[in-house]
């Protein structure tokens, strides 16, 4: 058998590297990029502190959903029921909120909230073994159901609230790095290249941040930590991809699953807390409006790693920040930015002698550069979606690279392996 | 809705011998609590049933619904002996239109439509135009940047009916203004009305963009709209009711004025006509003329001396020397 | 060797699934510091005792003592706590965990899962000679490497009875010698290992005691040097054993298979199917021999039309096969014994009557001809022909002794054996000209086995061409005309199965001796 | 005796049903009891309500699109596709179809038949959508569906503007030209009512016949059934993975495609603002708790039709009619669960039943 590992690569020990290396250099390319982007288009919206502060603001709930989704996922339960979790975040932050009157509470309670979700997700996926995408939209349906009767019994009654809403909930205080707004809000001011962008860039994330976005940063290191640098991480992650391997080696596949999906309904329903109580000041029949599906998608973007996922929030939250501040015109902007990287793409295709595919994206390409240059601004409503479609593109050229938990969405009987 | 037991579910036809009327009334989606219409329209029958000591039912919509449940609902009020019933908004229209010709001793009214020619159906409309034209005019004087926003909730007609006398109004005033407009989403996607964070973010934009006043007619998600002029200290209006009641003590200080389209006193002159035995037929138009339509000058300290050249514009509209677009 | 408590007793063990007694009355005393085989045929229920031995299955019944002690196992952990080890007869690796991490699993807290317990691993690689390097990902290893990554999972948490069920099924004879080596000196260290397999000439080899598990109870505990190879066999069947044997030559000159340089490539480019050539004649059984994972399975899906070529061109008869869907194959007439049976064989929560069509759905019995019949050779109705297929799956019943009640049960409700019997009925239906039997007796009983062969040999008989593959060496050589011998997705030699005895066999399959032994 | 009520699938389904049902009441009445109201009365009002000529036309007429839908939906679901994306395929056909058949002028008949297959035409089309991207560039339809529901509502708000596919239909109101008389399918009359029924709904039963068909009777059917069953073994027998991927969802977008037909042709005769919305989404569950087979999902979607036109009078009676939207979830979860219990039960008393008849004592 030792000649069948003749052809293994030496050991990875310059992989983590690499891949750092690799978050950093595509990072850094996308910046450059929107700045010559900005510079071009005279779009100055595209790298303000604004539309950072938006992106954080809109990747948040999202990155959350995400987060959460990649616990489950990693355990080896999918988790579509996210869009209900987060549902009942938003409800369970309105209810400990308001009848407290104190913020802190309200984030108690959305964490509560989104864990009774997520329990429930596992009672019936991990003990009954039912199917976990059904199980997932059994709980899309059932959220909005409790969550309306609940309020109507508690919300009608009190002043500003109703069936379908809270009234006005305690807000969280918010916080600046000391120092920063200022100097770097007159930098911005002034458009020179790079360094207003970077003050733009810097001064939209450390301005302004209420404490949910701070907790909500963090949870990805943390997220990160636990998974991938703790017994317990390993122990999670190991029911994701063998879990037959990891109970014949002690592990509580259960116990590990039921955390998992349990920890990912917190997660979603730290995302309500937000979209109730930093996003708005209320909680809203329909708030979180497929916010739980589009996390979904970042965390498979993300190719269900925390840094990556962090990223998919991110650019969906950037799309939608684009498109709900600067509209059309910067969305329009855009299209000139997904040409030139189709461009691109198509070239490294022709090098790589993958002549099909780099035909497609010239052709693709072409389209979308006649397309900007034949035209001012995107229609509206089209422009409205612009993550959504953003999303679609992004998964149609990234999926084949991706690779998901080997034992994900698979029933686990105790004692069911060979 | 509190405790309470069964009420009368069945009823007699409104025969009664005393001439005590019952009003029901039924929402369009979002029901009671969207801070907008059915909102006011829920004002108004509370005040139905304060100062007529009248018997008010209230029932709600579903959203998605189809005509069929609208036509069950309006029945359900009109066979249980509801007379006058209410319909607040245009997506009833269809149904009363079929509801209305089947109980003809019963009056009805409807809320934002006009299609309906029934002989028993009142049509309540409203000149919006006229009174965005005002705060649209407010604004203006307001801006010290030659900056505005306006932000529609959904891109109906009836909201860009907002938006067509708003722009016009603060034309009037300042002719080289700058009018950001911004639509959170589109039909048939009626989410636009319900997203306090994009409204919140939208509002952000603008403002951060150097709008200094911005409008918006999106229901709920105006109080995102509302907490992003609070966080940047800058100005904001409210529509359909007077905002500055319901905004927070920090906010209240934000709120320049409200465009205040009163569906309330439209739902409850209804009533009292039904009442009296006064019930006009056909359209009802509310307007500035007739105080169905207004401002609100709840925050005088944020409006100062322009409430003059306000009611002066107000007085031409309704000479009608002047005529707000209503496209 | 101290002769004091037992290591391991097991008394009265019984153990039911839904209608199977895997386990009845078991007694077994392992004495410490020795080598204990357990033999017993496919289903005899060696995994099941072990596995309870290893606390992942609860007995209905019976005790268990460790040192002496009566336990009560409930999970792997209070197994491992005992000391007790196990490397599963199926790998248990995630694949896509690094090697370091599938050893801590479970185990974190001896040596963390840092720098401490990479150094341990080294430590433990090194000692025995294991040659395991931590950092790499599974699924990057061999088979024999991923075997003593499982050792060493053993090894790290300090056990001191280590079981190993069928460790030798997936390795060739010189690496079950290098095995052996290993467990003799595991012994040496004073551990104790329970050694399961079914070929008696390795257990006779390295066992210091044997006991014989039949039908799912212990019938003899026997030393090596007391019994034959021929006596063991006898007390695990309880009778004669099947012979797989062939009487005269049937093979024609006409050929049904034809492979000419064909070459499959994985996903990174690597030919698992490297340049094959081979004739099947009318009448003849070729058998493939190989080292699990040297490319039989690709070569199967390459002919079935489920994997895509890179190079070559299949043949049968005259037709052109390359590029055609596997439906299109299959009505060529192409029949097939998939290597796993519930994978891509049937259909468990059907009943019966629908996994007969499974793979036929487009001929007769079980659809209905379509209406432009005659001149094109009656094309397939889109319409399925329910009592065609119903009285089709009795038939099979009937003729291959499928044990069963009716045909509405479901697959899933059969014993192994009988659910493969029906798949043979199925896969000989409609008159194939080529057979394709991947390990077809594998997890079959005894007198099923020897009626599969029966079957296969009558069709033979009949002209039918076979592509045989298969783990079982006596199998291979009692049922071939011909023999190939594949290594690393080539065909590396030829045998004479008249000739030729499993050992060299075997070296053959290491590629030790290359070229042919004919 | 328990052998047989277990053996067949039918017989399962309908022991968790019942079952599923029973826990939904029970908690419903806990729900109710708690929050104050009296669950006999309750129950009994809607029922009264529900038994009123009006209410069971409007159920009906509900439950035929709610048909629809969880058939399209179970078209995925039979071969473990899931297409999330029902809601946005029959919103967009709805509406092209409108358009078309507001704008072409053709005989009667004809112009019917026009318009319910640009229908399935549209809908076909854009489930075709998610199904190249999962065998082209594999990505899951679960996502590409929801992303694609979101997409086409901007498709639909960007055509239905004035000056595109839109008119004005009222000051706030607008939608699609008005189909004229020769493409509207007048409704059939029910005695005690003047509602009607949409005839339409012949439709749904047809669909749900050609669904039993195609499933029990076809090769197709069986494919597709073989493929849901067990991907790996049906590739084996030589069924086409990726074309079953896209012929399924075709189909079921197809399906899709007919959902607003009953209510454009039979009421609205037009898509407008207040076109009914969602359905696609209470499909699933539909489907889930019909158990994707063409008589489960039609008592499904009555039941669930039922409750909720007769959660109107639960508002009349000033008690939330949510409670309504508790039951529903209520019985769709237990169901799941409950049927993976009877299931996992009737397959070991399966495999006890055959060892018995067989007198296997070991292995
Ligand atoms: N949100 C974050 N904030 C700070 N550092 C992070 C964050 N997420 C990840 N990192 C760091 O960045 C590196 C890359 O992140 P990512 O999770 O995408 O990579 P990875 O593939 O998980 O890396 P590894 O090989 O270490 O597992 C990680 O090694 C981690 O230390
Ligand atoms: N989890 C289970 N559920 C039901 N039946 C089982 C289960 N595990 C094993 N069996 C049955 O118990 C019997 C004994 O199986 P076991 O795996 O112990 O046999 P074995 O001796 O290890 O066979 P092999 O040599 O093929 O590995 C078989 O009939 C098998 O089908
Ligand atoms: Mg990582
Ligand atoms: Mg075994």
């Amino acid at each position: 058998m030792i000649e069948q590992e003749i052809r293994t690569p030496a050991p990875d020990t310059g992989d983590r590297e690499r891949r750092r290396t690799r978050v950093l250099v595509v990072g850094g390319g996308i910046f450059v990029a929107l700045i010559l982007l900005r510079l071009i288009t005279g779009e100055s919206d595209i790298t303000s502190s604004g539309t950072m502060g938006a992106t954080l603001a809109l990747a948040v709930p999202i990155g959350m959903a995400a987060l959460g989704g990649m616990w489950s996922e990693r355990s080896g339960v999918i988790n579509i029921g996210l869009e209900g979790m987060m549902t009942f975040g938003t409800w369970g932050a309105a209810f400990a909120s308001y009848f407290s009157g104190n913020p802190w509470l309200g984030l108690l309670g959305g964490i509560v909230a989104g864990a009774v979700g997520g329990l429930l997700h596992a009672v019936a996926t991990v003990t009954f073994g039912v199917d976990h995408i059904v199980s997932g939209v059994a709980i899309n349906i059932l959220a909005p159901g409790v969550t309306r009767y609940l309020s109507d019994l508690l919300f009608t009654d009190e002043k500003g609230g109703g069936a379908t809403q809270s009234p006005p909930l305690p807000s969280f205080p918010t916080w600046s790095v000391p120092g920063v707004g200022k100097p770097l809000g007159s930098l911005e001011k002034h458009h020179w290249i790079l360094v207003s962008d970077l003050a733009g860039l810097v001064r939209g994330v450390l301005t302004d941040l209420s404490p949910i976005t701070l907790l909500g940063i963090l949870l990805v290191p943390v997220s990160y930590y636990l998974l991938w640098r703790t017994a317990f991480g390993l122990r999670l992650r190991s029911c994701g991809e063998n879990p037959v391997a990891a109970e014949s080696l002690g592990v509580k596949v259960y116990r590990m699953k039921y955390s998992a999906v349990v920890i990912s309904g917190a997660l979603a329903g730290i995302g309500g807390v937000f979209l109730a109580m930093v996003a708005s000041s209320n909680y809203q029949e329909g708030q979180v409006n497929g916010r739980g599906y589009i996390g979904l998608a970042a965390m498979i973007f993300g190719n269900w790693r925390p840094g990556m996922v962090a990223g998919g929030a991110g650019l969906f939250g950037y799309t939608d920040a684009l498109q709900l501040r600067g509209g059309a015109g910067a969305v329009h902007a855009m299209l000139l930015l997904i040409g030139i990287g189709l461009l691109a793409l198509a070239v490294w295709r022709g090098y790589r002698r993958r002549v099909l595919a780099a035909v497609i994206s010239t052709v693709v390409a072409v389209g979308v550069l006649v397309w900007f240059f034949l035209t001012d601004a995107l229609p509206r409503e089209i422009v409205t979606y612009s993550p959504h479609i953003t999303t679609l593109l992004v998964l149609a050229f990234a999926a084949q690279r991706l690779r998901m938990p080997a034992a994900d969405g698979m029933r686990y009987r105790r004692g069911g392996g060979h | 809705a509190g405790c309470g037991g069964k009420k009368a579910t069945t009823g007699g036809g409104g025969g009664d011998g005393k001439k005590s009327l019952k009003v029901g009334l039924a929402y369009d989606v979002g029901g009671r609590g969207d801070k907008s219409f059915n909102d006011a329209a829920y004002a108004g029958l509370q005040k139905v049933q304060k100062e007529l000591k009248l018997d008010v039912k209230d029932l709600e919509a579903k959203e998605g619904e189809s005509d069929n449940d609208k036509i069950q609902r309006l029945e359900l009020l009109a066979k249980s002996g509801y007379n006058p019933v209410v319909a607040v908004g245009f997506v009833y229209a269809t149904a009363l239109g079929k509801v209305a010709p089947k109980y003809p001793n019963t009056k009805f009214a409807i809320v934002d439509d006009d299609t309906i020619q029934q002989p028993n159906v009142t049509d309540l409309l409203f000149a919006e135009q006229e009174g965005s034209y005002l705060v649209g005019a407010a604004a203006a004087k307001k801006s010290q940047t030659g900056n505005i926003g306006f932000i529609g909730g959904v891109q109906t007609p009836l909201i860009k009916k907002f938006e067509a006398g708003y722009v016009a109004g603060a034309k009037k005033i300042n002719p080289k203004i700058k009018v950001q407009i911004k639509y959170i989403s589109q039909p048939p996607d009626f989410s636009g009305f319900k997203d306090p964070a994009k409204g919140k973010t939208i509002a952000q934009g603008m403002y951060d963009q150097g709008a200094d006043v911005v409008y918006a007619s999106a229901g709920l998600s105006g109080t995102g709209s509302l907490e992003a002029a609070t966080a940047a200290k800058k100005w904001f209006i409210g529509v359909d009711s007077d905002q500055w009641q319901t905004a927070s003590a920090a906010e209240k200080p934000y709120v320049l004025t409200s465009m205040l389209k009163r569906v309330d006193t439209a739902v409850f002159n209804f009533v009292k006509s039904v009442g009296d035995g006064t019930v006009q037929k056909g359209d009802v138009r509310f307007s500035l003329k007739n105080d169905g339509i207004d401002y609100s000058t709840s925050n005088p300290q944020a409006l100062g001396d322009m409430t003059t050249t306000l009611n002066d514009l107000k007085q031409q509209i309704i000479s009608g020397k002047i005529t707000p677009p209503e496209k | 060797m101290s002769t004091t408590e037992p290591a391991v007793e097991l008394h009265g063990i019984t153990k039911r699934f839904p209608g199977v007694v895997a386990n009845h009355d078991i007694d077994i005393e392992v004495a410490a510091g020795t080598v204990h085989a357990i033999v017993g045929e496919n289903g005899a229920g060696k995994s099941t005792l072990m596995k309870i031995l290893y606390g992942m299955q609860r007995p209905d019944e019976g005790t268990i003592k460790v040192a002496g002690v009566e336990v009560a196992l409930h999970s792997p952990s209070d197994a491992i706590a005992r000391g007790i080890g196990m490397v599963h007869q199926h790998f248990m690796l995630a694949d896509n965990l690094s090697v370091l991490e599938n050893v801590v699993l479970g185990a974190e807290k001896l040596h963390g899962i840092g720098g401490r317990a990479r150094r341990r691993i080294r430590e433990i690689s090194d000692q025995y000679g294991l040659g395991v390097e931590p950092d790499r990902l599974v699924e990057q290893l061999g088979v024999g490497a991923r075997q003593r990554v499982e050792i060493l999972k053993v090894l790290y948490r300090g056990a001191k009875i280590l079981i190993l069920d069928e460790p030798t099924a997936v390795l060739v004879p010189q690496e079950v010698e290098e095995l052996f080596g290993n467990l003799r000196e595991l012994k040496r260290e004073g551990l104790t290992v329970i050694f399961i397999s079914h070929k008696l000439d390795e257990v006779l080899s390295v066992a210091d005691t044997i006991t014989v598990i039949r039908r799912g109870t212990t019938v003899d505990t026997v030393r090596p040097g007391d019994v034959t190879a021929r006596q063991l066999a006898e007390l695990m069947v309880g009778s004669e054993l099947p012979v797989p044997e062939l009487r005269e030559s049937t093979v024609t000159d006409v050929p049904v298979l034809t492979m000419d340089g064909v070459t499959v490539r994985d996903a990174t480019g690597r030919a698992v199917v490297d340049d094959v050539s081979l004739t099947i004649h009318e009448g003849e059984i070729l058998g493939i021999a190989g080292v699990e994972g040297n490319g039989q399975a690709e070569l199967v899906e390459a002919i079935m039309g489920m994997l895509p070529l890179d190079a070559g061109v299949i043949r049968l008869g005259d037709t052109e096969l390359t590029g055609m869907a596997t439906r299109r194959r299959r009505e060529a007439g192409i029949g097939f014994i998939p290597e796993d049976r519930h994978r891509h064989g049937l259909l468990l929560e059907s009943p019966l009557w629908e996994n007969r069509i499974l793979g036929h759905q487009t001929r007769p019995p079980n659809v209905k001809r379509g209406r432009r019949g005659g001149a094109t050779g009656g094309k397939a109705g889109v319409l399925i022909d329910r009592q065609g297929f119903r009285s089709d799956t009795e038939r099979i019943v009937r003729d291959y002794d499928v044990r069963t009640p009716n045909i509405d049960v479901t697959a899933a409700s059969l014993s192994g054996g009988n659910q493969q019997k029906l798949i043979v009925g199925r896969e000989m239906s409609n008159d194939p000209k080529l057979l394709i039997a991947a390990h077809p007796t594998r997890g079959v009983d005894v007198g099923a086995q020897s009626a599969i062969w029966d079957h296969l040999r009558h069709a033979r008989a009949e002209g039918l061409a076979v592509l045989l593959i298969s783990a079982d060496l006596d199998e291979l050589i009692g049922m071939s005309d011909t023999l190939r011998v594949i290594l690393r997705g080539r065909l590396v030699g030829e045998a004479d199965p008249a000739t030729i005895t499993p050992d060299q066999l075997g070296s053959l399959m290491t590629g030790a001796g290359e070229g042919s032994a004919a | 005796m328990i052998y047989r009520l277990f053996a067949r699938s039918w017989t399962r389904t309908l022991v968790a049903a019942f079952v599923a049902l029973v826990f939904s009441i029970a908690l419903t009445s806990i729900v109710l009891s708690i929050s104050g109201f009296n669950p006999p009365s309750t129950f009994q009002a809607m029922f009264e309500f529900g038994k009123e000529p009006d209410s069971i036309v409007n159920t009906l007429n509900k439950a035929s699109s709610y048909y629809l839908s969880a058939l399209a939906v179970a078209v995925g679901f039979r071969m473990n596709l899931f297409n999330i994306g029902v809601d946005g395929q029959y919103r967009l056909a709805a509406m092209l179809a409108a358009a078309a058949g507001g704008a072409w002028n053709l005989p009667v008949v004809l112009h019917q038949i026009v318009i319910v297959a640009v229908a399935v035409l549209v809908g076909g089309l854009w489930a075709a959508v998610p199904a190249l991207l999962k065998v082209t560039r594999g990505v899951s339809e679960v996502i590409s569906t929801i992303m694609l529901n979101f997409i086409a509502t901007g498709i639909i708000a960007y055509l239905l503007n004035p000056g595109r596919l839109a008119v004005q239909l009222g000051p706030n109101n607008i939608g699609t030209k008005t189909i004229s008389h020769s493409g509207r399918v007048p409704g059939t009359p029910f005695p005690g009512t003047d509602l009607k029924l949409y005839s339409l709904l012949v439709l749904a039963i047809l669909a749900g016949i050609g669904f039993w068909f195609m499933i029990n009777r076809t090769r197709f059917g069986f494919d597709l059934r073989a493929t849901g069953l067990s991907q790996s073994a049906a590739v084996a027998s030589g069924v086409d993975a990726r074309r079953m991927v896209v012929m399924a969802m075709v189909i079921s977008g197809a399906i899709a495609g007919l959902i607003g037909m009953p209510q454009l042709l039979g009421e609205s005769y037009t898509y407008s603002l207040n076109f009914p919305t969602g359905i696609g989404l209470t499909g699933i569950g539909i489907a889930l708790l019909g158990r994707n087979g063409p008589v489960g999902i039609a008592f499904a979607s009555l039941l669930w039709a039922f409750l909720d036109v007769s959660s109107q009078i639960l508002d009349f009676n000033d008690i939330p009619k949510e409670i309504v939207a508790i039951t529903q979830a209520a019985v769709l979860l237990s169901v799941v669960v409950v049927y993976e219990v009877v299931n996992r039960v009737g397959q070991r008393i399966d495999q006890r039943h055959v060892a018995a008849q067989l007198g296997e004592v070991a292995a």
